[in-house]
């Protein structure tokens, strides 16, 4: 692994079981939260278009 | 399976037009923020694993990932076979939706079981069965979304994935057996027996997942349809194919 | 009417060609002609309306019996361009259970029996039209579809193009040919129609 | 004519055709041989490890080039060719069948040619019976899923690189179960397992080809 990774790493005490659960758990929910709000914006970029060309 | 009657395909039925949510997405909604909210309050207080300590409650986001990555496939292969015995164009829209949220789901699933490699095994990736079938399930289905942006005319693309999404289930049952069997061959099963406290946290988060995932799914297929609708529309204007060549002039030109 | 990608390609039409009658067909580039051949051939359903083709229901799974019967030529003639044109005929006379021996036959015919031997990928686009047409001896179809028939052939590929039409409406079959040669068309056909913005409207 | 002699009618001018242009034999083949001498160079002069991993490359070679050999210029997939096929009342089943099996059978010519090279070139014995099996099998099994795959990519303009995404991980089992079919035999196991899995991937493929004659039909 690169020295900067193994340096974050230990920063974040890799040690530290809570520190894996956070970081996994902040991916998985934090990109179900992006994904529902790219779907929430598109889909309402998409309506206004609609909206505007009827 | 034989294709009947083909008679009715209007591209414009099964949806209104509008592409809007209805009332009972937004109910559950509300539904899956609280689940959510639940599963991690949850995930966060039941008491850490014997032998691996507070670092399996990243079980409770991977496995749950895994499940809805193949209730999502299942819900693909399934509505492919509806299209192609129905072709109503709602199938082939939750066909799309389903995978879509599916490899999402497949990808939190990878990445959740990285990180949980890391601490227990020393290493992101190690050839565990269920990381190295998730990659595979993960590409195959990559291959069918790529299959779906390739296809330009919407039924013969309905058709073409509808077969597609068939011929990956497929592809997935035999690649968790074989891979299964691969692993078992190589290493013995890292599983151990779990708790029914911790059983009960994980039953939680499988729920709260599958109520995201219908959500996410019907938002998705609600935005495939609203954009089909908006493509419709711009088209509705040019008349026919014919309409695509005009008188050549060789006059014209473009200043400015 | 079909719609391919939701553009509409064919809008209004109404056709019906009797058994031992040709039609001519014509229109502009990108009309719809080539769809409406492939809909004719059953190799693409139109997206509403009605399509019988030789008695069947071509909208259903029972348009596969009436492909036998028809032979469409088209713009990519898909056959295999590593074999020789007696090879290409062999494997039609195969598929369709008919005895090889009409092969050399229908070669001579259309005046390929000395070109029989050479790969179809060293054969010009007039010979790989009139190896066509032997196709068309062979199968005997009851339904011949053609598609930009006299384009790039020269006089005596064109005669050989209107005798084969001839040919198969004697035999009681009917034909469908899209051409340009508006004049050489006319004298193929019984009936001639032009069509334009995917409408298709009768002009003689 | 029946399903069988007209399939029988199809493998054999597609056997003519690549008999005729050699693409499989003389381009696809000696590019395989140059793929298996660059993976050798670049592990480096190891003999030991060389040796270990011999069996690991073909396989993986084999996996990689059946894309190849699926969409040779001289197979039958293009759309042309299927629509002459249908107007001829061929059974949509059968081009689907038959492209798979010719597929299969060059598939398995491959394999032949590139067995003595990698033995050669890893320095290894295989010394099994599980060969005259294996082979076959995953030629099969490649060319069944290849000609599906084939059908469900006709004339897009992306097709060469769907075809790979396509075929590659779903033809992982047939990679399983051929390499530890040969691990197996070699440490004493059974390998009746990984037959089966090759028996249960071709079924299965093979029903789907038959099963989906109809929507196929349609493309």
């Amino acid at each position: 692994m690169a020295d900067p990774v193994l340096a974050v790493l230990q920063a974040a005490q890799i040690d530290n079981p809570w520190s894996w659960v956070i970081a996994g758990y902040t991916i998985v929910y934090g990109a179900m939260f992006g994904l529902t709000a790219w779907l929430w914006m598109r889909l309402n970029r998409v309506r206004r278009q609609l909206d505007d060309e009827i | 399976m034989t294709t009947d009657s083909e008679t009715s395909t209007d591209p414009q039925a099964g949806h209104d037009g509008s592409g809007r949510t209805s009332t009972p997405v937004r109910k559950l909604d509300g539904i899956a923020v609280a689940g959510i909210v639940l599963a991690i309050v949850v995930a966060m207080t039941v008491p850490a694993d014997k032998l691996q300590g507070d670092v399996q409650r990243l079980m409770y986001v991977h496995v749950p990932s895994a499940w809805v990555a193949f209730l999502a496939f299942g819900v693909t292969a399934l509505s492919s076979i509806a299209w192609l015995r129905t072709h109503k164009v709602t199938w082939d829209t939750t066909a799309a939706a389903s995978a879509f949220v599916g490899v999402f789901f497949t990808g939190t699933a990878l990445a959740s079981g990285m990180i949980w490699g890391k601490p227990t095994w020393g290493v992101f990736w190690t050839w565990d069965a269920r990381l190295v079938s998730t990659a595979l399930l993960f590409v195959i289905y990559l291959g069918y979304l790529a299959l779906r942006r390739a296809t330009p005319d919407p039924i013969d693309r309905a058709r073409r994935s509808a077969i597609m999404g068939i011929i990956a289930a497929l592809q997935v049952a035999v690649v968790y057996k074989s891979v299964d069997w691969w692993v078992t061959l190589h290493q013995q099963s890292s599983r151990n027996s779990i708790d029914p406290a911790l059983r009960l946290s994980l039953w939680v988060s499988v729920l709260a997942f599958t109520i995201v995932y219908i959500g996410l799914t019907s938002r998705r297929r609600a935005l495939l349809e609203a954009e089909e609708s908006l493509r419709l529309r711009g088209l509705r204007g040019s008349a026919v194919a014919g309409d695509a060549i005009s008188k050549p002039n060789l006059e014209a030109r473009s200043d400015g | 009417m079909l719609q391919l990608g939701n553009t509409p390609v064919l809008a209004d039409v109404t056709l019906a060609v009797d058994m031992g009658t040709a039609i001519g067909l014509t229109g502009a580039n990108g009309s719809g002609k080539s769809s409406l051949l492939r809909c004719l051939a059953t190799l693409q359903r139109p997206t509403v309306g009605t399509l019988s083709v030789l008695g069947f229901d071509a909208m259903t799974a029972e348009r596969r019996g009436a492909r036998r019967y028809i032979t469409l030529i088209g713009h990519d003639a898909g056959l295999y361009p590593s074999l020789t044109l007696r090879e290409n005929l062999d494997l039609v006379a195969d598929m369709l259970g008919r005895s090889r021996d009409h092969t050399l036959q229908a070669l001579e015919a259309v005046g390929l029996r000395g070109a029989a031997a050479r790969p179809l990928e060293a054969a010009s686009k007039g010979m790989v039209r009139r190896l066509e047409l032997a196709r068309v001896l062979i199968q005997q179809p009851r339904l011949l579809l053609l598609d930009e028939a006299h384009a790039g052939l020269d006089t005596a590929s064109s005669d050989l193009v209107d005798q084969v039409v001839a040919r198969v409406t004697a035999d009681g079959g009917a034909a469908v040919v899209v051409s340009h040669e508006i004049d050489r068309l006319q004298s193929a056909v019984d009936n001639l129609y032009k069509l334009e913005a995917g409408i298709l409207e009768r002009l003689v | 004519m029946t399903f069988w002699r007209q399939v029988r009618t199809v493998i054999a001018n597609n056997l003519r055709v690549e008999r005729r242009t050699l693409e499989v034999v003389g381009v696809t083949f000696p590019f395989a041989v140059a793929t298996l001498i660059a993976f050798g160079l670049a592990v480096g002069i190891d003999a030991a490890l060389l040796e270990r991993i011999g069996p690991a490359l073909y396989w993986v070679v084999v996996l990689i080039f059946s894309v190849l050999i699926i969409l040779r210029s001289s197979g039958t997939g293009s759309a042309a060719q299927r629509d002459l096929m249908k107007l001829l009342a061929v059974d949509p089943a059968v081009t689907t069948v038959a492209a798979g099996l010719s597929a299969a059978l060059i598939m398995l010519v491959f394999e032949i040619l590139l067995l003595p090279v990698t033995m050669l070139l890893f320095n290894w014995t295989p010394g099994t019976w599980s060969w005259v099996v294996t082979l076959p099998m995953v030629a099969l099994g490649l060319g069944l899923l290849g000609s599906l795959v084939n059908t469900v990519t006709t004339s897009l303009s992306s097709r060469t690189s769907l075809a790979a995404i396509l075929i590659v991980p779903g033809s992982i089992p047939l990679l399983v179960a051929a390499t530890n079919s040969l691990e197996a035999t070699t440490y004493g196991q059974g390998i009746l397992p990984w037959l089966l899995l090759l028996l249960a991937v071709n079924l299965g493929l093979g029903i789907a080809v038959v099963a989906l004659a109809g929507p196929i039909d349609d493309l």
